[in-house]
């Protein structure tokens, strides 16, 4: 289940942030989006490591703990995007194709006029169509 | 407006992946880029012109001089510009990022081109003298094509407006550059064509010179 | 650095351009009575001054528009001599002859008024009219810079309507 | 030789050059952007958006009249169906359908279910008594007046307002018929 997905700006300040979960550990889940976003610049300055082709937005798997995963995707804009699944064996594929649903979503809300770029995404249909995603990708909320 | 056949940029050898011969490049990837941007929707040139100009003659209500007016026409541009780049590396891009110069001169050169105007930029070049200096030039640049400039305002081009579009997709792409708008005589033609010029700033060098 | 257009006219009409061309001159006014471009050919005769000229040629073609929808047989609403019509109102009169010359009308809804004044042999000018109007539309309405209802001043514009102009036949 | 039929819409459309709407669509975002920072007032914008579509609409008739062989602008009602049919396609590639006419014909409302204008629009709260088109309703009211029709141009919906189509109702005012210009003693 998806249980925290963020979309952190090119100085890493948060533009989005939602947790998917009943249980309050959202600060948990805030902290682990923090993270990850070490792993991820990490990965970006210094392209050789293996995994993912180099430029490829896909970043695929960044901080595997216990009981979460984290996967992340970086845009031509440098805006990060992060998921937290509870789920242990979901497929690259499957996270991929999420991931670029999510940018489309992503893409409209930037797109309207009065956003500012770089400030917070407020949009009311960003935030539905993104539970949509989250919802119809078959790892439906609890309870 | 029919296709018209560009040619290919003189100065510069744009570096095409996948293809030995760029001209056949260019076939494919109109046909391609005919299907990318298929349905979507066109309005009539004169709508943006009309629009256009009533955008340039609301700020010359606002401004007591050229320079103001080309920053303000660059300032709107550049919305446009980190819009677009979202946009279009959403749906042309796919899932590849563009870390290298060359790659994000040629989605400019082509694609932004393409997907705004309608054609590939008529050419894009390395400046000569200074190492930091690209430029993008276009016959006959959409935004003026309408437009004749009176005496009194000297050089002003609305190119302005496109300068801020490519700024404004340079920047958010982490490429920042001081981009303007120049027009510069074609021997043999009554019209100028316009030239944006791009100024990347030393660090985009820098780490050029690092990725190697 | 002069681009498009946009020199400046001198008040009185150009040199007539070369001749072999059998066009005469050329008015175009707008609603209100202001003249927007006057082109001359070749009219050796001058009597008016040019401010009169245009005057003149607005209350005739008013009046003749006026008269022709008074006189047409075939219509039944009852328009009085001298009322003032819309655009297109009645039927539309496009050109009359004389044994030495010949004028072609055209308005538009929008009251734009094109007057072309030439050879008497000259064929039908009516799509030739509108072609004008469409330099009009291209090269003078849609530059942002001009405001209408100004007298045009554009090289450019000038210069399509003379070779447009030349090659009637 | 009687002159040409009116052109339809779809025709003169393909006809044209033509441009993506997305870059009409992120410039006009800009315009009004820009507006709401240079006025802040929303009414202040909504007039400016009003007067600067008029001033297009003043120009844009004589290409619209140029471009589609209309020779005959008399008819309040058929004016109004050309410029549902022909003119908002020739220009913004939609169509509008033309209804809800009253009994004497001088009012009538052209509704839109498509707008390239709003492509990605969404109003924040701070601005919900912005009328976002209000450009077109100007162009309308512009064009009209210059084929001697004063007319009254409203919103009455608003899909960015959660509508399901835009309504702009179009009220004759009065015909003005073309004077003789000159006093007679000029």
């Amino acid at each position: 289940m998806i249980v925290c997905l963020a979309v952190v700006g090119h100085q890493n300040n948060p533009l989005y942030i939602q947790s998917f979960t009943e249980a309050d550990d959202a600060l948990k889940l805030h902290h682990m989006v923090h993270c990850s976003l070490d792993v991820i610049d990490e990965r970006v300055d210094n392209p050789k490591k293996s995994g993912p082709t180099i430029n490829e937005t896909f970043l695929g798997l960044l901080c595997p703990t216990e009981n979460y995963k984290v996967y992340g995707y970086l845009t031509n804009t440098k805006v990060k995007f992060i998921l937290v699944t509870t789920d242990l064996d979901v497929r690259d594929a499957d996270m991929r194709t999420f991931f670029r649903r999510f940018h489309a979503a992503y893409v409209d809300a930037v797109s309207n006029p009065f956003h500012v770029p770089g400030k917070k995404i407020t949009s009311k249909t960003f935030a539905e169509r993104v539970a949509t995603i989250v919802k119809s990708f078959g790892l439906t909320t609890t309870g | 407006m029919g296709f018209r056949e560009s040619h290919f940029p003189s100065g510069l050898e744009v570096h095409k992946r996948n293809s030995p011969c760029p001209t056949f490049t260019i076939h494919i990837e109109i046909a391609l880029w005919e299907t990318l941007s298929k349905g979507k929707q066109k309005v009539s040139l004169s709508a943006f012109a009309f629009l256009f100009s009533e955008l340039v003659q609301y700020n010359q209500t606002q401004v007591d001089n050229i320079a103001e007016l080309e920053r303000r026409l660059e300032d709107a541009g550049y919305a446009v510009g980190a819009r677009v780049l979202e946009l279009l590396c959403h749906r042309e891009k796919g899932n590849r990022r563009e870390t290298r110069l060359l790659g994000i001169l040629s989605f400019i050169h082509s694609t932004v081109w393409k997907v705004l105007f309608g054609k590939v930029a008529d050419s894009l070049e390395k400046g000569t003298e200074h190492e930091d200096e690209y430029m993008n030039s276009e016959k006959e640049l959409l935004v003026n094509r309408f437009i004749s400039i009176p005496k009194d305002m000297g050089a002003f081009n609305c190119g302005a407006f496109v300068a801020g579009i490519v700024k404004g997709v340079l920047d958010n792409a982490g490429f920042p550059a001081v981009v303007t708008a120049h027009f510069v005589p074609v021997d043999g033609q009554q019209r100028p064509r316009t030239t944006i010029l791009i100024k990347f700033v030393e660090e985009v060098l820098l780490r050029e010179a690092r990725l190697g | 650095m002069q681009f498009f257009g946009g020199s400046e006219i001198s008040p009185s009409p150009p040199a007539p351009a070369a001749s072999g061309n059998n066009a005469h001159m050329l008015y175009i006014f707008n609603r209100n009575g202001v003249c927007l471009l006057y082109r001359e050919w070749n009219r050796p005769l001058k009597t008016l001054s040019s401010q009169q000229d245009h005057k003149l040629m607005f209350g005739l073609l008013f009046s003749l528009k006026s008269l022709t929808a008074k006189m047409d047989p075939t219509s039944v609403e009852k328009g009085n001599l001298g009322v003032p019509q819309l655009p297109g109102q009645g039927c539309s009169f496009h050109s009359f002859r004389t044994n030495t010359y010949k004028l072609s009308f055209m308005e538009t809804p929008s009251g734009i008024k094109i007057i072309l004044v030439t050879h008497p042999r000259t064929s039908d000018l009516r799509d030739s009219l509108k072609y004008i109007y469409n330099l009009y539309v291209e090269y003078v309405v849609k530059n942002p810079l001009y405001s209408p209802g100004t007298p045009i001043r554009y090289e450019l514009f000038n210069k399509a309507v003379d070779q447009y102009v030349r090659g009637l036949g | 030789m009687a002159p040409a039929a009116p052109k339809s819409g779809d025709a003169i459309f393909a006809s044209v050059d033509r441009v993506n709407a997305e870059l009409f669509t992120l410039t006009y975002g800009a315009i009004v952007r820009q507006l709401l920072t240079d006025l802040e007032e929303v009414d202040e914008v909504n007039k400016q958006l009003d007067q600067m579509g008029y001033n297009i609409g003043v120009r844009l008739v004589d290409e619209f009249l140029a471009k589609s062989n209309v020779s005959r602008c008399v008819d309040f009602r058929e004016t109004a169906e050309v410029i549902a049919k022909v003119g908002f396609k020739m220009f913004l590639g939609v169509t509008a359908s033309v209804t809800n006419w009253d009994t004497e014909g001088t009012t009538c409302s052209l509704i839109m279910e498509d707008n390239p204008l709003v492509d990605f629009v969404e109003l924040p709260d701070t601005c919900q008594g912005l009328h976002y088109c209000n450009i077109l309703s100007g162009v309308v009211r512009g064009a009209l007046e210059m084929v001697s029709m004063k007319t009254e141009v409203t919103w009455l919906r608003d899909m960015l307002k959660g509508d399901d189509v835009f309504e702009l109702q179009v009220k004759l005012l009065k015909q003005i018929p073309e004077e003789y210009p000159y006093k007679d003693d000029e």
